[in-house]
């Protein structure tokens, strides 16, 4: 019966694509665009807000789906990020001097290194002294921010950040490649992972083990895998991702960091995640839903059509999450063993 | 059977010590090529411990292991499969939303270019199932399909792996009488091919039904070895708890009086979504116990669930003391109704691990004078009780402020029994009130329900275990896919009777 | 019994005081790690939070506000319940209180106060109530639902004192037409106003003995009563509490409407007492904070309030130290959160000092059963 | 790190006097009658002692918080005091520390106390009253009722603004130019704004200007970069090819976006604001036309030395300097034409033949 009203759902959810699909191509390249309300469903712009603001969104909700698969819950997220954002800020600036690329690059790898020290710092809060996951996660977030600001020298400035890069080809499509061919490279990177997740989680012998453990630890213990081997090991990867999306934060998106730069995205990631069934294109379909709320909003602003004070126009994303949230909690079905710590003398720990 | 050879699996003197508790103490056993040991002991006599050692889960404090004449230390499980051992555990470990060959694979599987080969790997097990007259359909997801199924499902795991040893823990617990001979049939199948099973029970006719030889355990260790040829139910009986067992309990003849429990059409949902009960009906009178047998899973759960308030009926009434009780409260159910209720899972429902004995003592009480007064918790009148009821229960503790998680897992039952066996009811629910629990305490839980009888009070009691059923029960009903099959008398109560409707099979009435 | 309650009040501080210990050495490694010095900080650090009678009314008058929402969060992890809320509820009972407060001119304070207090109180409670409801019947989980609750509430309440935007969007019901541009509420009336028991400089009114008086209550609603009993095995055993009869969604709701309310009369305290107005800027930090001082606290409403003095002590202390050492007072937020983690995996401390787990003691507070369970 | 910090802020420093020295020439507008750097040289006050408490932000923010630290380091070095004993400063964390804040300077005998930002206007005013004795600077405070020992700083944002509104739609070639700003809660912020958007329709009636305001509240408004970026994105989408973006981070943010993007510096332009952030914020430069100034660091200065010179304290408002930024790089690249309507704009501006328009 799940599977069923999976299918139900990824049709409904395929309409809605199409029907956008063919009313973005309308409203960008015949004079329908002239309406201003259907620029700002539809516009070019809306979508390009809404894929950036997607970005840091869909990569928390994998980071979340890796570590949750495996049974920690992980609401620190939102920390992670911080520090990936952070380190990737440090590691730009003190490398202001190499050429342009090698120094983003190089902002990438200390965001990804950063991200998953905090995904092990969680796994051995959480596995090794038994922390509440939940309370782990709290202790992350307040850590990432106070560190970040302690550390923050405000001197420093970042020069340069990741540009688009114009897919050949693909790029000259109307409005798809305006869109979607015409990114920088940690947007069709965070694109070409959640594909990569999917299949690693479904289609190999790492996603079947690591969901073992998420599900039934002791029946992935008993025909000999190391659970908490596992849980450090996508808990570590899962901060990774999470610190890449604070990467994309200061290296793509701003090119400078900010405290508290994050600003709840790590906690709307777990939203989408939740709201995706734990699966990765879910997630991503979530997490653009809400990248498109934030998109709504901004152009409501921008285009002045509407005189509901700005203030409400701003709760749209909040609120959709918790509509979200709460339509779906009781349909969508979590890990069976998350958030329990997994003991046996035969293991790792 | 070849008992010069090399024993294909040897203990020596293993001993297992846990923080303040010895589970295994100089333990040593043999098992030869196309051997069927069983293992037998009560609840806590180290016999799963053993296995768990034996498998690599836990490490022994003391001894060593041999597999083919050679010593092994097996860090993991995945030594001992290895080394050809393969263990069918008493719960299942099974994911369940994952599919047959998924949880086959599991651990050990097969890759094309980086991805599963779940196609080759589904092969692998049509082959083997046929082989060894193992069905199941590997793309069946396994929350879908029956415990005996399941079963299905856990040998042909060991067996994917090349278990040479299988360790079978408890097999029969779940299944029916008839299920029982099939496994025995599989057993007998795997022993010719020359497979060499450990089978752990504590159920007697099984041993000697089945086993080639038979180690029995107490204590940690082992008490003595038989031969299923010339050993009777009585020997094993005594060797097992140490000392003559009465297995019957001693009760006189029930004098049923008004009825107290009436229910009429019920129907609910699993918390699947499927409906678990499908229009079940039957009345419980004072001063009788009505049985409720069957396997697992056919709504037994579910019936104890809804009668006690804590799980909705869709249709169909319950009246208790001539009231009408269906979907009220469980509290309403427990004060107007006078009912207990021994939870199936004390654990989950029948007590909280972090408080006292005296605060679990009230749990469902607390509110009601002299324990508060004007909403407000009399510390004082709650020791007072928990004093008198820790003496008359027989709960061993320390103190009646000991966290009530730290006690032993039959202590923590009387302390359960005690809360609801000591104030005035008409209407007992006891669901699997010995299960996981030592012998002295299953004899002294027994008697307290003979003795609620006796003063009264309808009994309805459930379980899956059919002796306990059949010694205490004086007419019990058989549930089969969440209907009651039949209600037949104690005295026209046969096990291959019982066994027939419990595997849905309805006698013709004589 | 007496020697036992005590030592077992020893075992009970034993942990919250080295863990505070121990974060402050860590601290202090950091801050030498990178430069800083840590004896100065520290010594800025007591100055500012214990160094005259200025430093003392800072330090109380910052841990007024923590110790109800320590309380709201305590009383919420009582029942199971994770309520990162606490700080949309802060901003809502603030903006609640203030409503009453700038409006009813000539009402007498002793109807006027409570009135304010009330309502600051009713607006927490429903900033509860929402995700107390929504977990019951839907099964949202309310970390994720108070989340962005907070974010709602913070925007709602800019658009009360909102002074009108430049594209036709009109003022907030509260702004303070007086103000021009600036987005604020008028000054609560004198007779909303909660009285001083230290006027200036000290500022320190009597919100401070109302906050211990709650603090007082709670414990012995929690500990004393059926309502708190039924609320603690909810928490301990959601199963066992339904078997026991025990309305478990009711007593859900309740609770987060509860430690909602708790949160909002902070919100109210704080205003009525302190700002006496509400302007965006005033954020709803002290919520979060709420955190740190329940879990520090142990979710023991007189633990709640000695951590919530030792949190306003490292709050107080912070300004002085930055001012005093150059320490960025950021330092503060590492030591807290490490004052959390220590506090909430006992075993690294157990670890460092080689203590003992003492036998009869069920370790580690565990919230987390998944999501929407 | 802290030496490499100390180390950074003292280059800079040094670079930025020399610039301000070189800039003061090209401001179009400066009322204030300049004292000259060193030259004024007076006898070190007896007994003056600086603080200044910050905004919610840090001192290094590259905004008005910075700007106005120099301001507060340069004279108080320039009168022979030291950091620490003779100025200070306390960065503020939380909104409710305000007062808190200007007590601690009270407390500890500081008797010229400047508070940065518009927020900070109550509480100043309040310790203003309190502290007869004590010289206050507010910053961005504009003030209604005159206090005798208390200084409004403040700036024809406005002015600013309608330059920087006038190139931008003397460059624009989409017909579409966008402002990227932050709060519309905060007056100095909607009156660049405003400026802008008026100037640039004095020079082309019909041009469509883009405007936002962060929607998040005073705590986030400047501290948000990612909006800025994302909304300039937008604007961009939306075929804007000059981006004014005013704000802190959140300007800051948008600048950077413009820098980034494809035909920066020949097709898209940004505009900065506050200081001339061409030598702030270098990732900036490939589009950085000019900034819409207000000159902090000199009018505080100024302020300063007034009040050490003579002891006078300029009761009220004291208008501090505005106007457009050198183009450096792009001197070359814009137009003779342009650069004289700009000239023309600030001088009818500064005798006032020419108003914004903009009404506070």
């Amino acid at each position: 019966m799940g599977k069923q009203r999976y299918r139900i759902t990824s049709y409904i959810i395929g309409g809605i694509l199409l029907v956008f699909l063919v009313m973005a191509l309308l409203v960008n390249t015949t004079s329908l665009g002239e309406n201003t309300w259907l620029r700002v469903f539809f516009g070019v712009s809306a979508l390009n807000f809404t894929l950036r603001a997607s970005v840091p969104l869909i990569l928390g909700a994998m980071s979340g789906i890796l570590c949750e698969r495996t049974g920690i819950i992980n609401i620190g997220i939102e920390g992670m990020m911080l520090a990936g954002a952070f380190a990737a800020f440090v590691a730009k600036t003190s490398t202001n001097h190499w050429p342009l690329m090698s120094s983003l690059l190089f902002g990438v790898a200390v965001a990804l290194a950063v991200g998953g020290v905090m995904g092990w710092l969680h796994a051995v809060f959480s596995i090794r002294y038994r922390m509440d996951q939940i309370i782990s996660g709290t202790v992350l977030i307040i850590l990432a921010a106070g560190i970040s600001a302690y550390l923050f020298d405000r001197n420093a400035v970042a020069e340069g950040k990741f540009g688009a890069i114009a897919l050949p080809g693909l790029s000259q499509i109307p409005v798809v490649g305006e869109v979607l061919f015409t990114n920088p490279p940690l947007t069709y990177t965070t694109l070409i992972l959640v594909v990569v997740i999917h299949i690693a989680l479904f289609y190999t012998k790492w996603g079947l083990r690591s969901r073992a453990c998420g599900e039934h630890p002791r029946a992935a213990d008993t025909v000999g895998i190391n659970v908490n081997r596992f849980r450090y090991m996508n808990t570590i990867i899962g901060g990774m991702l999470a610190g890449l999306a604070g990467g994309f934060l200061v290296l793509e998106a701003v090119g400078q960091f900010q405290e508290g730069m994050t600003a709840g995205r790590g906690f709307i990631s777990l939203a989408a995640m939740i709201f995706g069934n734990w699966m990765p294109f879910g997630a991503m379909g979530a997490a653009l839903l809400f990248g498109y709320t934030q998109a709504l909003q901004n152009e409501l602003l921008l285009a002045g059509v509407t005189t509901v004070p700005r203030q409400f126009v701003s709760m749209i994303p909040y609120v959709v999450t918790i509509v979200a949230v709460s339509g779906f909690v009781g349909r969508v079905r979590p890990p069976a063993a998350e958030g329990k710590v997994y003991e046996t003398e035969g293991g790792s720990e | 059977m070849n008992t010069s050879a090399t024993p294909v699996l040897e203990v020596r003197n293993v001993t297992k010590i846990f923080p303040g508790v010895v589970a295994n103490e100089d333990v040593s056993l043999q098992l030869h090529q196309g051997e069927i040991l069983a293992l037998l002991g009560e609840n806590g006599a180290g016999k799963s411990t053993l296995m768990n050692i034996i498998f690599g889960l836990y490490h022994p404090t003391h001894g060593e292991i041999l597999v083919n004449g050679q010593p092994v230390v097996m860090k993991t499980p995945r030594d001992a499969i290895k080394l050809g051992i393969g263990m069918v555990h008493q719960h299942f470990q099974l994911v369940p939303v994952m599919t047959v060959t998924d949880n086959i694979m599991l651990g050990d599987e097969s890759v094309k270019a980086g991805l599963l080969d779940r196609r080759a790997v589904a092969a692998r097990i049509r082959e083997l199932s046929q082989r060894y007259a193992l069905e199941v359909n590997p793309d069946a997801v396994i929350e879908d399909l029956p415990v005996g199924v399941r079963q299905r499902v856990e040998i042909l795991k060991a067996l994917y792996r090349n278990a040479k040893i299988l360790i079978l823990d408890e097999p029969t617990a779940v299944l029916t009488p008839q299920e029982i001979e099939g496994l025995f049939d599989v057993m007998e199948t795997l022993r010719r091919q020359g497979e060499s099973i450990i089978f752990i029970t504590h159920k007697l006719k099984e041993v000697l039904r089945i086993a080639d030889r038979i180690m029995v355990l107490r204590g940690g260790r082992v008490v003595g070895e038989a031969d299923p040829k010339r050993a009777t139910q009585q020997q094993l009986a005594s060797m097992m708890v140490g000392r003559e067992v009465i297995l019957t309990v001693e009760k006189g003849p029930a004098h049923p009086k008004a009825v107290v429990l009436d229910v009429q059409g019920l129907r609910a949902t699993s918390d699947l979504g499927e409906p678990a009960l499908r229009g079940v009906s039957f009345q419980v009178r004072a001063g009788e116990i009505v049985g409720v047998a069957g396997v697992q899973g056919n709504g037994q759960t579910e019936l104890v669930e809804v009668i006690t308030g804590l799980r909705k009926a869709d249709a169909g009434h319950i009246q208790i003391g001539g009231v009408d009780m269906t979907n009220a409260s469980p509290r309403r159910i427990t004060h107007d109704g006078k009912s207990s209720h021994v939870p199936e899972d004390r654990h989950a429902y029948g007590m909280v691990d972090s408080y006292s004995i005296a605060d679990n003592l009230v749990l469902n009480q607390y509110y009601l004078p002299p324990f508060a007064k004007a909403a407000t918790i009399q510390q004082g009148a709650i020791a007072e009780h928990a004093k008198v009821l820790v003496e008359k229960f027989d709960v061993r503790t320390p103190s009646i402020y000991t966290h009530g998680g730290s006690l032993s897992g039959g202590n923590q039952q009387k302390m359960v029994v005690a809360r609801e066996f000591s104030r005035p009811i008409q209407l007992l629910i006891a669901a699997q009130p010995t299960r996981g629990i030592d012998v002295g305490s299953i004899e002294f839980i027994h008697n307290q329900i003979v003795a609620k009888r006796d003063e009264g009070v309808a009994v309805l009691l459930v379980s899956a275990e059919l002796d306990e059923i059949m010694a205490l029960s004086d007419r019990i009903a058989v549930m089969y896919k969440g209907e009651i099959i039949d209600i037949v008398a104690r005295a026209d109560a046969t096990r291959e009777g019982l066994g027939l409707l419990m595997a849905g099979v309805k006698h013709e009435p004589v | 019994m007496n020697a036992s309650s005590l030592r077992r009040i020893g075992q009970m501080l034993l942990i919250p005081i080295l863990a505070v210990f121990t974060a402050l050495v860590v601290g202090a490694l950091v801050m030498w790690i990178f430069g800083d010095d840590p004896l100065a900080a520290y010594r800025g650090l007591i100055n500012g939070a214990f160094g005259s009678a200025r430093a003392w009314s800072t330090t109380i008058r910052k841990m007024t506000p923590l110790i109800l929402t320590g309380l709201s969060v305590a009383v919420a992890f009582k029942a199971g319940l994770f309520n990162i809320g606490a700080s949309g509820q802060f901003i809502i009972g603030t903006v609640c209180s203030v409503a009453v407060g700038i409006n009813f001119p000539g009402l007498p304070a002793f109807i006027h106060l409570p009135l304010a207090l009330l309502a600051g109180i009713a607006g927490g409670v429903l900033w509860g109530f929402i995700p107390g409801a929504l977990k019951v019947f839907t099964g949202a989980h309310e970390v994720i639902v108070t989340i962005m609750l907070n974010y709602v509430a913070s925007l709602f309440a800019g658009w009360t004192v909102y002074a009108g935007g430049t594209q036709g969007q009109t003022p907030g019901p509260l702004w303070d037409t007086a103000a021009g541009p600036i987005s604020r509420t008028p000054e609560v009336f004198e007779s909303a106003r909660i009285p001083w028991i230290f006027g200036d400089p000290y500022r320190i009114h009597w919100g401070v003995a109302l906050a211990l008086l709650v603090a007082l209550l709670m414990w012995w609603i929690i500990f004393k009563t059926t309502l708190g009993f039924a609320t603690r095995t909810v928490g301990a055993n959601n199963k066992a509490a339904r078997y026991a009869g025990i309305n478990v969604k009711w007593i859900t709701i309740l609770t987060m409407m509860i430690a909602g309310g708790l949160a909002g009369l902070a919100g109210a305290i704080e205003t009525l007492g302190l700002n006496h107005r509400f302007a965006p800027e005033f954020t709803g930090g002290v919520g979060f904070d709420g955190i740190t001082v329940a879990l520090l606290g142990q979710t023991n409403p007189l633990g709640v309030v000695l951590s919530a003095f030792l949190l306003g002590a490292l709050d107080a202390g912070g300004a002085r130290m930055q001012f005093d050492s150059g320490v960025a007072a950021d330092i503060i937020q590492v030591i807290q959160a490490l004052v959390l983690a220590f506090v909430a995996a006992p075993m690294i401390i157990r670890q460092l000092y080689r203590l003992r787990k003492p036998s009869d003691q069920v370790e580690a507070t565990v919230f987390s059963s998944g999501w929407g369970r | 790190m802290k030496e490499k910090r100390f180390a950074i802020v003292v280059s800079l420093l040094l670079v930025f006097t020399l610039l301000l020295s070189a800039c003061t020439a090209t401001v179009p507008a400066a009322p204030a009658p300049q004292t000259g750097g060193g030259e004024a040289a007076p006898a070190p006050a007896a007994n003056i002692k600086i603080g200044l408490v910050t905004d919610v932000g840090r001192v290094n923010d590259r905004s008005f918080n910075q700007s106005a630290w120099e301001g507060v380091k340069q004279a108080g070095t320039a009168l022979g005091l030291t950091e620490g004993d003779g100025f200070k400063y306390i960065e503020t964390q939380d909104s409710k520390d305000y007062a808190d804040n200007i007590q601690q300077f009270v407390d500890a005998g500081f008797n010229v106390i400047v508070t940065v930002g518009f927020a900070l206007g109550e509480a100043t005013t309040k310790a203003a009253k309190e502290n007869p004795d004590t010289y206050f600077i507010g910053i961005d405070q504009f003030q209604g009722e005159a206090l005798p020992n208390l200084t409004g700083l403040v700036f024809h944002e406005d002015q600013s603004g309608f330059l920087a509104g006038a190139l931008a739609a003397q460059l624009s070639k989409t017909g579409t130019i966008a402002a990227v700003l932050g709060t519309d809660l905060v007056p100095p912020v909607v009156a660049f704004g405003t400026g802008y958007e008026l100037g640039a329709k004095y020079i082309n009636p019909d041009i469509t200007v883009l405007t936002t305001y962060h929607p998040g509240e005073i705590s986030q408004a400047f501290v948000d970069p990612e909006w800025g970026a994302a909304t300039a994105k937008q604007a961009l989408d939306q075929k804007a090819d000059v981006i004014f973006g005013a704000g802190g981070s959140t300007g800051n943010g948008a600048l950077q976006e413009v820098a980034a993007a494809p035909g920066a510096g020949t097709d898209v332009f940004c505009i900065g604001v506050d200081t001339d952030q061409w030598e702030t914020l270098p990732a900036a430069h490939p589009c950085l036309v000019s900034s819409a100034m207000k000159l902090i660091t000199p009018s505080v200065i100024d302020l300063i030395n007034n009040y050490a010179a003579s002891g006078t304290m300029t009761s009220g408002n004291y208008f501090g300097g505005a106007g457009l930024a050198p183009f450096h790089d792009f001197e070359d690249k814009i137009p003779q034409e342009v650069k004289d309507k700009l000239d023309e704009i600030a001088a009818g501006l500064a005798d006032g033949s020419l108003t914004t328009g903009y009404q506070p």
